[in-house]
């Protein structure tokens, strides 16, 4: 059957190229504190929009609650702010009835790891085509400060104020145990760098999970400081690129070497080490996914940035579409007539 | 030997067994057969809360009853007039509400002595003469298709497993019922499986002969054709209903249909039919929960699709919070919720109507939406219907409240004519220019629906408050108590788009009788009943809960007293109560089963004989107390 | 130059400036010093939605409200004497309800040209003559700090940060406050910071002396002394009091105290005081969500705690379901609502008392619960004790409703000797040879409470209905019937526990106030006013919204008219004519504020005066209308 | 402050040995279907808890609902069946209110993956104390029969007419990337392998997450025959052992060797094969373990059993405890008059 839908997505619509990201900046004050890491996101993500070659009206943000929840009034498309943790099933949702548009949700650490796990770890596993920017901050900023799932031991805040007794979550190795495809990290001081990751995420077919460490100027301020600032960052992260060897370092003169299973530091300007000893990243292989996501809280190994892990497989919505296809193939279209009489039917005259 | 023919207006047919015996099946095709014989028919599948009970334990007793007649069939029957006992367990489980003298069919290979004693009867219930106030016929049903297929060379394990269609061909004897109907769904059923086929057909056909040659039937029973109009039926049930009801209302909507639900009993059914059609474009997620359930659904909505979520109550409490959400961003979305026994887990797999006060009001906030009930299984086709107008013509989520004996009783339902069937128009923005997302249709109150991929409309919706027209996100005191306001008044509204309500019988008088929901059925033959007995009584069935048809103040306040009977405290009572100043009598029953049509006759004659409480409701003060 | 000196009832001040200002501070001093000075005291913390929104903007201002005097303060002050606005979005947000002829003293250095632009001033206000009709009071506050600290060697960014309390040293002049309590405070806060502690002192007396010396202040008000019974007094909130309630009430019942809790707006404060309780062998769960925060103290209630959970209606709306399950393990849980204005996410950071029909009906199923309601800040902690003693007894979760408006206002509350509080008994069971799990206490009805670690009770409980006594799962139809019986005449029967409700005014007569929560004070003050007008009007506040006191309905009767105040659109209207059958003229107001005490006197007037309408309610159709 | 509960605990209990697995069967009716896999996980449990040790009326188990709710019904000690997935809640509540429980969850693939995905993941990272059993039978049994979240991608169940679209989780990999501590599979099958993980888990101080093939003969019969029935299981599952090296099949004559991270198969009696070129299980190397969670699902590989990670992290509710403690050693316990005046109080005489 021809439904509505199809006749509005029929009607003609704009070309691929005719936006700017100022397209996609409504006019609207930020409401964001001064300095806020997420203003620094913003940025990326409407710049990159006019170059996704999809029709305005066909991208659509979705977002919960918490300080990232607010995104989606400031990016000048169709946009959901829902309730807290429910952005991934409602996205999930909208896709699968709606695979023609670009589906894109923000979330934050409370948000997604929190009251959101479940439908996270879903999502990872059924693979609906969705690009999530997680904001983590490490940090509940919108109720003004409470330790989050990614909050380390011993933070104090003001639900926390002799220390939290949590262990955080790991958010890349719990996306990658949920068996998400596309797994990347970034930071809100590198625009480019994360520009670059959500242009990948977008072209990923499939559920892409997007870790972005974003400072929270009021309740954590400089949480990330060690990884992010262009001083430190060098020295204190290592970013991946497929088939490159893991090599950081202001000189580029450190690397990443497998000891067993264990990664350790090698200078490569030592004696005996070379280039050829270093760890080369290779985004489809899931082992070594998880040890790169088991650097993260090292104390002595650089953080991983840029893409953990980058798999194919089919999309949740493909299938849908598919199985419908092949069954309508099969069968034919269903007739009303046949559904409503059912198995077996009588007649009165 | 001779038999009498005795013409019955009506007759109920229970047929009991271990789970493993097949009356779930045997029963099935009772009821079609009768259908098919043009009868009326309602029928209820009850089976154990146990998936496999061991074998011979009363809490393994599966039962399917089958009420049949002429006219007024509207309950499953109130009392069993004949029993199907496979084993002792079915017979003790059931005898309690089998009609004195009424025919008890038992398979005697089901009373040894460990059956008896996992039935916990320390006697033969067949031998003591306790059984002495019924019809019994006592059959060794192994021996007789032993008998039966001596000259067929046929499996013995085959032939004793068809003995529940030995006993049902001994009932399609007793009710003089066609065998043509059960003998097609065999052959379609088993196909290509040929020593199948033959066993079972032989095996009905058996049981026809067994009854007409055996002594202990004297009788055989006729029920004249019914009067019902002309056209295709099928039995249905009102989950079914509600699948079919859907998918009849996206088409009618030229919408596409997305279902997002998590299992749950007794609505798990509609997720299964509706995971069905695929052929039909229909697209469904069975989600995580209870939650991804109704927000999935919701983003489907927010897309253009007509929305669906099904659940029964401990699902309902855990949607709350996501209704609330679709209140607020005002997207249409069908909450179908198929009632059972709380609070809690309660009573998963029995029946009851506790969750109308949540319906209203289980939400945070101020959070009105409206709220309907189907009144029997077929009923819910039409009611689903319903919801999909209401919801899309609206924009706003609605709860259609069925229960866990209409989603599984069935009727006999006449297949409509979809082409004759009005269509349903949703409201799509259309000019990109004068676009807001919150101005409204002035008429309904309705905002307009702008999907992703209208071109020129991009906006943003959410949970906090809005402000009117721009839908802009506002803290305006006012305003909010504006935005309150207007969509208290959108649901209030729909009243003006609702049948009014209907009073069968006088229009004013002593005693209004007002249901809702799955007591339909019982209520209305109960008032059948007393007016045969030459009592005045008005009766009137409640379709919408949420708002209430526009006339039913000046209904209520027509009467004297005003009876409700529901299965619950008083849900119904309390909501007419708030609203109307009107006192209501109570008729109360929380047992997870339905009203017997007679409890409801018994109880309403005491009233109409309580000359002295008659006049209670001019007293201000009193509360009037429940029956 | 002379000043006056003159006597004042009450005054209501209101510091307002940018989120980084620090007016919540001084509000916060203002308060504590008049407490100090032996007044009544209310007081309204009013903080921007946004963290930290840009400076200057309008959505940007954070203001503190004080309302103090010598009696009568329930309410945080219906209109502005004093304001305070160190800039021009302080002063354009809150001028709208400052009295006619009131102060308003400005930091004149806020009023530059951008900050005039943010906060959409065309001309300056002050200068443009637009503020006439009030006192205004021009300090350059830079300036004048510059100058007190002239002879003092201190950083000068540390001598502006202190503008706030040259503004308070200012008022303290003003009102003739103590300034001791805030010196200390000073020495406390910045303990081994000389410069910061210098810097402060030197502030606040700067402040007082510009007052002094500044001929625009020509008065000096007094305020006499309240006729407070003496005691130690401290300024709680409804949050702190909530949490302090708690732990006083597991001291008394000897119990464990265990909160599973997740962070929403504005109940977070009461986990924020509760987390750092160590010392107090407190234990908590920062839960991943609202379902794992109840869930887990049930799990704690299960093991013996007095186990609590808190949140605000999103939360609420969550727990449904296993509230539904509390109620059916009858464990006794405390659920405390800190109620703000929905639905859905709705207006976050505002009031509103929407929450009471979800509190008595969001489960589904026949799931009763006990309901109170806080009626101001500082009796939330004795209302919280009323829950936890109610909880044990009765072993039944309680819902607490209490809201943003009492949960962050604050008042002097007279600290309580906990030797003679009362103790609270919690009903362990005893004897091992006789116990089942759902024996009951024949008078209240409560179960015993078998917790682990207790030999020989080793049982099972659950979300299943249960047989009357053993405990056993049962799914008889006629136990089922009991046990939702039983489980509603356990929560009916509290009423004989409770106090009855107190009629302030004649016991009867043609207007009676009925108000709940925290709408108290306001209500409290208009009756106040409207009698000292003349007027008789009689006045009662319910605490306990489920049961209600038992004298309620006999209450009602005697009444002509029944008025009916609430943030909300008529919820405990629709509770009252539910149940009592009587009219109920609502006066309802869902802006996310508070009643202001002259909005009711209005109202009321209005009533008063229509004769025309007094007798409606002898007409039997007619609906009241809401004013 | 002494409480109640104090004055309980005070009370003598039990003696360590004077229980046999008799004492822990109620009198009732076990209600599984004949040959469910649950019955089968029952004697084992109840075998086991004679040995742990631990006064009867300190044990408890906790459930959900599905058919593995009803366990606690046939375990003679405390139990609570509650609702649809909030088990884990349940038990970390009361495990932390108190610590000297024994605390034990019987849950489902549905009720623990699907609707509980969330308290299980966190449940994981909080390292409360609690020992999981997951009966997971690939199905939701209790409703009749539809697809879980590990069911396959085609499974054909009442909601999947043509097969199931969803991928499954892989419990113990999704258990992994949430840093759960301990981690275990074993089956319905071989009861006395399934004694000794629960015993193995009780001893284990933290979370303790055992999944459980359970046959469920009604709605997914013969799910795991291959690695659960006596005659394939040896060819079809390795079994490991700490320390031990990964041999397997019928006469112990293939083993499992590390191609890089993969792991592959070999056969010991061929030439050049041997036995110190088989990998050495190690439940203390996290890579390790996420190398053979992720062996679950291959067609090639046998399918890792027994104990896959134990690694040793203070507990939830010994952290809580300390806090207490530390805090009262620090700064005395608090009293009650000093809690209710606050920062600042006055006095009116
Ligand atoms: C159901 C529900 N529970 C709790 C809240 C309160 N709440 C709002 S945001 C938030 C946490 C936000 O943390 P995060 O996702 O990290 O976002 P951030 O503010 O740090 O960006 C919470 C607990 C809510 N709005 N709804
Ligand atoms: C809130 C809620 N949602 C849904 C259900 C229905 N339900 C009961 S058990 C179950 C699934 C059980 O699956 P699993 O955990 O695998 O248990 P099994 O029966 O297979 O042992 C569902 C969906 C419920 N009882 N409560
Ligand atoms: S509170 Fe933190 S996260 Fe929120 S807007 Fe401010 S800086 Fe950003
Ligand atoms: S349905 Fe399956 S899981 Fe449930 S009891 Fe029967 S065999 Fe076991
Ligand atoms: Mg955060
Ligand atoms: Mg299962």
């Amino acid at each position: 059957m021809k439904t509505i839908i199809d006749d509005i997505l029929e009607k003609p619509h704009a070309g691929e190229t005719s936006y700017t990201a100022k397209d996609f900046k409504p006019d609207v004050d930020v409401r964001w504190c001064a300095g806020c890491g997420a203003i620094s996101v913003l940025s990326p993500a409407q710049r990159l929009m006019p170059e996704l070659g999809v029709p305005k009206e066909k991208i659509v943000y979705i977002s919960g609650i918490g300080c990232s929840g607010r995104f989606p009034y400031y990016m000048d498309t169709y946009g959901f702010h829902s309730i807290h943790g429910r952005a991934l099933p409602i996205a999930s949702g909208l896709k699968i009835a709606r695979p023609d548009l670009s589906v894109w949700v923000v979330t934050g650490d409370g948000d997604n790891m929190s009251i959101g796990g479940n439908h996270f770890i879903h999502a990872c596993r059924r693979n609906v085509d969705i690009n999530v920017m997680m904001f983590n901050n490490e940090v509940y900023s919108l109720t003004k400060g409470q330790f989050s799932p990614t909050s380390h031991r011993g933070q104090v805040t003001k639900s926390s104020p002799l220390g939290s007794l949590d262990d955080p979550f790991n958010p890349v190795a719990l996306a990658l145990g949920a068996s998400a495809t596309f797994v990347a990290r970034g930071h809100d001081k590198d625009r480019a760098q994360l520009q670059q990751l959500l242009q990948k995420a977008h072209q990923h077919k499939g559920f892409s999970f997007i870790e972005i460490y974003t400072n929270c100027r009021i309740f954590n301020d400089g949480a990330f400081d060690l990884y992010t600032n262009a001083d430190t960052r060098s020295d204190s992260t290592v970013w991946l690129e497929h088939e490159q060897p893991l090599v950081f370092g202001k000189n580029k003169d450190k690397g990443i070497k497998l000891d067993g299973f264990n990664p350790v530091v090698i200078d490569l300007t030592a004696e005996g080490n070379s280039i050829s000893d270093v760890l080369v990243h290779n985004e489809k292989d899931s082992t070594l996914a998880f040890i790169l996501a088991n650097m993260t809280y090292s104390e002595v190994l650089p953080r991983p940035m840029g893409i953990i892990q980058n798999l194919e497989r089919s999309s949740y919505e493909e299938r849908v579409v598919d199985q419908i296809t092949q069954e309508v193939e099969k069968k034919g279209a269903g007739s009303l007539e046949s559904l409503l009489q059912g198995g077996s039917f009588w007649e009165i005259n | 030997m001779e038999k009498f023919k005795e013409h019955v207006e009506d007759v109920t047919v229970r047929f009991a067994g271990d789970s493993g015996d097949g009356m779930q099946l045997v029963g099935t095709q009772f009821s079609d057969s009768s259908g098919f014989a043009g009868n009326e028919v309602n029928t209820f599948p009850d089976f154990p809360s146990e998936i496999r009970a061991p074998e011979g334990t009363l809490y393994g007793v599966s039962a399917f009853q089958v009420h049949f007649g002429t006219r007024n069939i509207n309950t499953t029957g109130d009392f069993v007039d004949v029993l199907v006992a496979m084993n002792a367990a079915s017979l003790k489980v059931n005898l309690a509400n089998v009609r004195t003298h009424g025919i008890i069919i038992v398979n005697t290979e089901g009373f040894d002595e460990r059956s008896l004693k996992l039935a916990g009867y320390a006697k033969n219930p067949l031998e003591d003469g306790s059984l002495n106030n019924y019809q019994l016929v006592l059959i060794d049903m192994g021996k007789e298709l032993k008998k039966a297929f001596i000259e067929l060379d046929i499996p013995s394990k085959l032939i004793q497993r068809t003995k529940n269609i030995f006993a049902l061909g001994v009932t399609y004897w007793l009710f003089h019922r066609p065998l043509e109907p059960t003998v097609s769904w065999i052959n379609k059923k088993f196909k290509d499986k040929e020593d199948v086929i033959l066993a079972n057909v032989h095996s009905l056909q058996a049981g026809w002969n067994f009854a007409e040659k055996n002594p202990d039937f004297k009788t055989q029973y006729l029920i004249d054709r019914s009067n019902l109009p002309p056209g295709k039926y099928r039995s249905i049930t009102g989950n079914q209903a509600v699948a079919l009801g859907l998918v009849v209302a996206a088409t009618k909507a030229r919408l596409p249909l997305f279902l997002g639900s998590y299992p749950i009993t007794p609505a798990t059914d509609i997720l299964h039919a509706i995971s069905g059609y695929k052929r039909y474009g229909v697209k469904h997620l069975q989600a995580e929960d209870e939650i991804a359930g109704i927000t999935s659904a919701l983003g489907a909505a927010f897309g253009g699709s007509l929305a669906v979520t099904t659940t029964s109550g401990p699902g309902l409490s855990l949607k709350s919070e996501a209704i609330g959400l679709a209140i607020m961003t005002e997207l249409p979305l069908i909450i179908v919720d198929v009632m059972r026994a709380g609070p809690s887990t309660g009573l998963p797999t029995k029946t009851e109507q506790s969750d109308l006060m949540i319906a209203m009001y289980g939400r945070h906030g101020e959070a009105p939406m409206p709220v309907l009930a189907a009144a029997s299984s077929s009923d819910c086709f039409d009611m689903t219907m319903e919801a999909a107008r209401i919801a899309l013509k609206y924009m706003t989520p609605v709860m259609l409240l069925t229960d866990g004996y209409i989603g599984q009783a069935s009727e006999p339902w006449r297949i409509p004519d979809v082409a004759t069937l009005p269509d349903i128009a949703p409201h799509f923005a259309e000019d990109a220019k004068t676009f807001k997302p919150y101005a409204r249709n002035p008429e309904t109150l309705g905002r307009m629906w702008a999907i992703p991929g209208l071109q020129g409309m991009e906006h943003r919706i959410g949970g906090l408050e809005k402000e009117d027209g721009s839908g802009i996100v506002s803290h305006d005191p006012i305003n909010h108590q504006k935005m309150v306001e207007i969509r208290q008044r959108k649901v209030d509204g729909i009243a003006n788009d609702i049948p009014e309500l209907e009073v069968i019988g006088p229009a004013e008088g002593d005693i209004l009788l007002l249901s809702w929901g799955s007591t339909y059925g019982a209520v209305r033959t109960a008032v059948g009943k007393l007016k045969e007995k030459g009592h005045i009584v008005s009766y009137a069935h409640l379709r919408y809960l949420n708002p209430f048809p526009k006339n039913l103040g000046d209904v209520l306040h027509r009467f004297e007293r005003v009876v409700i009977p529901e299965l619950n405290t008083g849900q119904l009572k309390n909501l007419i109560q708030a609203k109307y100043l009107k006192p209501v009598i109570g008729i109360n029953k929380v047992q997870g089963k339905p009203f017997k049509s007679v409890e409801l006759e018994e109880k309403i004659e005491v009233l109409l004989s309580m000359e002295n409480i008659k006049k209670w409701s001019s007293k201000k003060v009193d509360i009037p107390v429940d029956l």
